[in-house]
């Protein structure tokens, strides 16, 4: 079977957003996907790693991993930081939910994450940070 | 769901690999141009803001043209 | 002054040559260089990670580290593998020198790095790995 994997650290600002999501990108291209695929995996990272500045961090300044692994045909992604951390995990992840409405966000971070790819996991400890566990099975053609 | 996903992308089923070799191709002839047209080298955003592409996707596209065992080329296990 | 950071491991599998030589221009794409200066900065990675696929590991399975830092225009790469290391570093870098010359290696891999970066450090002890540390300023236009 096919693996690889790769993990990356990198403080929380928001130039690191776009790195993080062509990183991710160039990472699962090992795996031959389509333009689609992979624009599905580029926006599921993106709101990860977004939530961890803006929420985990919120803008001060701390260190995000990704962890990646690929196994066979499927694709997991790991993002974690040692931020803030979200009390009810449960209530976080409801479509449209946000605690800053302030920032004009859209609440829908998660949820474009679970439409975006296969399983969507998180673990959330207030105080101790955020990790969120995505995977992505690629076609192949 | 699916409403989110067609809202939020508008390409389909391409493959990578083709669809960089083509990005690298407009990336070669802009650089070319550009850099006639400045009379000196051109910058990764110079080139983007001309194809209005990101800066990534100039990153991403910029061997896949030259180099054999490229990441892009179909890697099968 | 601008500044930012990143760290990336990954095991030395040859695919993941050209894989870290994305991540790191994708990282150094925030200096805004000119193609050309990334191309240098692709090829002193690429011949970085190639020696220590192939010299640190002899192919077996490691650990291939990554650390990159931008200070205002300056660009920093540290390649760290924990293979095998290198008795005589000065010899090493010698044009030329290659200690396999069955794989129709060139023994240029040190010089390219020196001549494409401006400046190239080698730490390494045998049996415990080597460190190569370059560094490039980028023009600004
Ligand atoms: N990494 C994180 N650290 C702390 N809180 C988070 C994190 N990610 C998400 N949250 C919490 O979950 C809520 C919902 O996230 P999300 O669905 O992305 O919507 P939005 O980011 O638009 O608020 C956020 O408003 C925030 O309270
Ligand atoms: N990471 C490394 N680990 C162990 N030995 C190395 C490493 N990098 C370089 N070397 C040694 O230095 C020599 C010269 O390297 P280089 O200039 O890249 O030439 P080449 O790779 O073509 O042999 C190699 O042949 C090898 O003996
Ligand atoms: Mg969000
Ligand atoms: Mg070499």
């Amino acid at each position: 079977m096919f693996k690889n994997e790769m993990k990356i650290e990198f403080p929380s600002k928001s130039q690191n957003e776009a790195f993080a999501r062509v990183v991710v990108a160039a990472f699962a291209s090992q795996l031959d996907p389509t333009i689609e695929e992979l624009s599905d995996v580029k926006t599921a990272v993106s709101e990860a790693v977004t939530n961890a500045i803006i929420h985990g961090y919120e803008n001060s300044s701390g260190k995000i991993e990704i962890e990646c692994k690929i196994e066979g045909r499927t694709l997991t992604v790991i993002v974690t930081d040692y931020g803030k951390g979200i009390e009810d995990v449960e209530l976080a992840k409801q479509p449209l939910y946000t605690s800053r409405p302030e920032l004009e966000r859209s609440g829908m971070g998660f949820t474009v994450m679970e439409t975006f790819m296969d399983s969507l996991e998180v673990e959330s400890e207030p105080l101790k940070g955020t990790r969120v566990k995505m995977t992505k099975e690629f076609k192949s053609f | 769901m699916g409403e989110i996903k067609r809202f939020i992308r508008d390409d389909g089923i391409i493959k990578v690999s083709r669809n960089v070799k083509e990005t690298a191709k407009k990336v070669k002839h802009a650089k070319e141009k550009l850099s006639k047209q400045y009379g000196r080298e051109v910058t990764v955003e110079e080139i983007a803001n001309e194809l209005c592409i990101t800066s990534e996707d100039v990153v991403m596209s910029l061997d896949s043209l030259n180099a054999p065992e490229y990441l892009y080329e179909t890697i099968h296990q």
